[in-house]
């Protein structure tokens, strides 16, 4: 699980928002909706540990790798500096990923932000096992939305929320969201990435709707693979909570189990 | 090809080159990557008598070439150790060292006497510094008096290879070596974490959920390899030497202070196979420097 | 705008920046980057009583983020400190605060007095902590005794504001804040530099021509903002942070911390204009938060 | 003194050699051989201090200053592939330089290795003081050595030595300039420039032919400026030593000066 991954292309898709296609066959070939990369930033010793990024798509018969990411300090700045032919170094397919239900509820995906790039690779999944999807997508600002068009398959329905309003509903995407269930929305089986409030405030409003509700979550890594139990996250087991490792248990969990 | 095999005082490994306690989990993760019975050895987690949940997130934080840790011990206890991990380890031929620590003094020595009657354990390594537990580690670790009677109780039940792992946390390294050399330990290892935080600005508080936590990697190489030059003049102990090793020549730094066998910690996060990549290396660099044998380098900054 | 004047103690400053000692030279050569007018406090070279040369060749050698320096105090003594230095710092307004190291208390003493009957120098600031040479500086340093009745001559000698700097080379670094806490001390700085060597692998000996060295630079920044947030909890004395840093956020982590003022030492080496673009950054800092006045951050990380 | 300096251009020159042109007219007005530029590799904390670099040239006309490099380590690693366009942030020009004496004895540059730079510069300013210029050039081998006909003034005579005799002279550059003292060589200057153990042979030998000489040396720094003393070298001074720093009282002393 350790590739040179070799660089196709690497693209600004929005404000601050790279998209960066990596071909490795084996390593596409391997990759779930859900799964993370673990990348070496450069040789040097700043960026010192790897950074983790979700697969925002796998293409096996490309043999590609697509992951999307904001830049957020020195690491993704100098990977959306990367160059074309370039060679990173992956850890990877990492965690578990989504775990897909025998259901056939219709799927719906809550994004926040950069948090929507697990989600794009989760859709392409869920349209190819003919499950109907919407996607519903938070950002700060018009700017700040992908060009979603081109990232997901025609049948996923989007419904946008920006805070400033320049696109879409004005306000958050979960309430955007939570305005469609009080519409009279059937049950859903819901997915979500995104920043923690928005996790939160979500897990907190399905308390009452009660949809299978999956989140990815994000924390600091070091290894990547479950041996450093740096990455914890404390997840309620009955009566008692233990730490899970986001890395290696998850990154996805069952929204009720997560202790924030 | 050059031979690797070192003697650490009663202590006989394959090659130099452990895997740091903490950073290796019980190798399991790692072995995807690299038989592990090519590590000189594993010194698995740091073991406690009952199962310890360990510390809160966020547990760890990148700083300028290292890292904190604030782990906090999370381990399967004695028990869960036995019954779960060590039983795969030796199937897989793995020279295990087994890191313990205890939350008073009695529990060490639980530790350590029951440990020495399971079968296939090379050595035990006991913690003195963990700036991570409230009870019993880093005040261990700090005080000559205390290490030298913890010592010399484990030492009376225990005929395993005692290493006796020190904290840089301290004014006088040379002084806590030598109360375990006088207590009975066979070999000492250093260094491990210095005591760092890290502040959140935006949230203006302490980053870790531990506040503070183990500085680690590179960054603090230059202190852990005064350490051992520190430690190899005041003590006649062999010495395992570890903080920051990354590449060959780090290791050598290492060595040439004094050190018979180096850990890598940190830098398995950052590389998996750097392991196996340093034994290789050091095999490369006694042929290119025409040595038979790494003891003719060991502490020989000091002549 | 946004006032960056700070209160510490007896000394008020302008700004909360200073040129750390022993980094800035008698700030010369800095003069030509930016008026010197600007700097919250200059810390000039450590000044001991006597023309001391320093240590041989090679004196400095980079480390991961950090690097490792044995200068040795090299410096032109008191007399020609007065006579050559201090009159054109004087003659640029600059805020001068003298560091002094002793080989023996006497020294300090000296020191002390003759430095107080000079005008126009701010403060006095003790290095108990300098590793870098034979006699004096570390071992006044580590020994909360010796600290206390040192502090305490000194204070008795001078009315200026009286700095003591601490070393982070110690077991417990709260202890030593506070004996110099109760012996007189106005103010603490904190931290010198952490003790560190490298060894010349090809040489196969250490590096530096003194064997050791102190590591500065933002490799040490976790242990210094660790020992600041430590010892705010100690004392009540205000405290100068420093340790690695080189941009706005590394000083108001130390400020949460603890620290009413920062020092810049190693940063200098690499931008010479480190200081004043910090002093810039703090107040568009104040602005944004909409502060108006960074006492509302200091120590904010412990509420 | 703090300049934001243009890249020109990065070629590599010879084996590990590299020459970087850089463009900054105000730099390149006040730069003097022997002079020495103090760059900053990136932004990152890794390599942390700054390197410095000898000037190889410097044309006031054309604004544009000249570097010859050897991959060392990182930070050269790093330079080597900068690119046309990049800025580069430099101190300079520092340090004291070359003494022109008043002498009109003709010039013998002795250069060991990564050593010719500043000599480079050297040659051509003497050359067009009318000096008479031979330049001594040791190198490794016969890939080291750099293209010097693009790089110095036809006026210059060159005579090369390897060790391993594969271009030139079989031996150490001062053997081979030794050699043409003994065939009755006239009173010359000297200006040298390479490792330690070369200048302190040179230095040794030359006590015999007593002619004047100077030494570029080097030592590690951090400041560049003067500030941090980390740049000693043991200077004579009569009956006692003393400490001075090569970054601003050198890098040029008179070799009957230094103590080694
Ligand atoms: C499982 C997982 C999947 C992720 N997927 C994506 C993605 O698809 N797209 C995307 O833009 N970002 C994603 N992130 C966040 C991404 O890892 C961080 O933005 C990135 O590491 C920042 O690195 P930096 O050097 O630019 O920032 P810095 O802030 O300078 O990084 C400093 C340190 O903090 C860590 N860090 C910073 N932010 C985060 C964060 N949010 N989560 C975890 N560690 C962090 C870095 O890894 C590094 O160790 C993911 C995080 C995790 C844990
Ligand atoms: C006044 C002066 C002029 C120089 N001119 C030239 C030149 O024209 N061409 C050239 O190729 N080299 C020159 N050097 C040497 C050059 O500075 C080093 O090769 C370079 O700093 C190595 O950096 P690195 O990161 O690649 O190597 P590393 O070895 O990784 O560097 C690690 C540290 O050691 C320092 N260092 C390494 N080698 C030297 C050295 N020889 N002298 C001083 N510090 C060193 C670095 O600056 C850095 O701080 C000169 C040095 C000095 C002092
Ligand atoms: C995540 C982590 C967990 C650690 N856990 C332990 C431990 O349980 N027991 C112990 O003695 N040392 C522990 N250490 C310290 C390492 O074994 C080692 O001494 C230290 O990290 C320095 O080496 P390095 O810089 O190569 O990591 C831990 C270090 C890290 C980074
Ligand atoms: C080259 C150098 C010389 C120093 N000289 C002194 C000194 O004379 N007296 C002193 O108290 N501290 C001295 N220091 C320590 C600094 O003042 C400062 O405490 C330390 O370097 C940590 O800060 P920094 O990481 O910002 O450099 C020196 C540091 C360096 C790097
Ligand atoms: S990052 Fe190491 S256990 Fe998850
Ligand atoms: S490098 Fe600082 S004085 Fe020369």
């Amino acid at each position: 699980m350790l590739f040179k991954a070799c660089v196709e292309s690497v693209e600004e898709l929005a404000r601050h928002s790279y998209y960066l296609l990596l071909r490795e066959p084996q390593l596409a070939a391997q990759s779930r909706p859900g799964q993370f990369l673990h990348i070496r930033i450069g040789e040097s010793l700043v960026p010192f540990l790897r950074r983790p990024f979700s697969l925002a798509g796998a293409c096996p018969q490309r043999g590609t790798l697509e992951v999307i990411f904001r830049l957020a300090g020195e690491g993704t700045a100098i990977l959306s500096r990367v160059k074309k032919g370039a060679v990173l170094n992956c850890l990877g397919p990492l965690g578990r990923g989504f775990q897909f239900s025998a259901s056939r509820l219709p799927a719906v995906l809550l994004a926040g932000g950069a948090g929507v790039a697990p989600l794009l690779f989760l859709a392409r999944a869920l349209v190819g096992k003919k499950r109907r999807v919407a996607l519903f997508y938070g950002a700060a600002s018009r700017d700040d939305l992908l060009p979603l068009k081109r990232l997901l398959p025609r049948e996923t329905a989007v419904h946008l929320a920006t805070d400033d309003g320049s696109s879409g509903y004005q306000g958050r995407v979960t309430d955007l969201f939570a305005g469609a269930v009080r519409q009279g929305m059937q049950p859903v089986e819901l997915y979500a990435c995104g920043p923690r409030p928005m996790l939160q405030v979500l897990t907190k409003k399905n308390e009452a709707w009660n949809f299978p509700l999956q989140l990815s979550l994000e924390e600091r890594m070091a290894c990547g693979l479950g041996a450093c139990q740096g990455c914890a996250v404390s997840i309620r087991q009955g009566e008692k909570s233990t730490y899970r490792m986001v890395c290696s248990d998850g990154p996805v969990f069952a929204a009720q189990e997560v202790e924030w | 090809m050059a031979d690797l095999e070192v003697k650490l005082g009663p202590l006989t490994l394959k090659n130099p080159v452990l895997a740091a306690a903490g950073t290796f989990g019980f190798g399991e993760e790692y072995a995807s990557f690299f038989p592990l019975e090519k590590l000189g050895a594993l010194v698995v987690n740091g073991l406690t008598l009952k199962p310890r949940a360990g510390n809160p997130p966020p547990r760890i934080v990148e700083t300028p070439a290292g890292m904190l840790n604030a782990i906090g011990l999370q381990n399967p206890g004695l028990k869960g150790f036995l019954e779960q991990e060590l039983p795969r380890l030796q199937a897989g031929r793995v020279a295990i060292i087994v890191n313990i620590a205890g939350e008073n003094e009695e529990e060490y020595i639980t530790l350590a006497q029951e440990l020495s009657a399971v079968p296939g354990i090379l050595a035990l390594e006991v913690n003195l510094s963990c700036p991570n537990v409230k009870q019993g580690g880093l005040q261990f670790g700090t005080d000559a008096a205390n290490i030298g009677s913890l010592v010399a109780r484990i030492r009376r039940v225990t005929d395993l290879p005692l290493i006796v792992k020190l904290s840089p946390n301290v004014t006088d390294i040379a002084e806590l070596a030598r109360a375990a050399e006088n207590s009975g330990a066979d070999i000492l290892s250093l260094v491990n974490t210095l005591q760092g935080m890290v502040i959140d600005i935006a949230a203006r508080r302490p980053f870790l959920g531990n506040i503070t936590g183990g500085l680690s990697g590179p960054a603090i190489r230059p202190v852990a390899v005064r350490m051992v030059y520190e430690v190899y003049r005041a003590v006649r102990l062999p010495l395992i030497g570890m903080g920051g090793i990354m590449q060959v020549h780090d290791a050598l730094q290492f060595m040439l202070a004094g050190a018979g066998a180096v850990a890598v910690g940190t830098a398995n996060f950052v590389e998996p196979c750097t392991i196996p990549r340093l034994i290789d290396d050091l095999h490369a660099f006694l042929n290119t420097a025409g040595l038979s044998s790494l003891r003719e380098i060991v502490g020989a900054a000091h002549h």
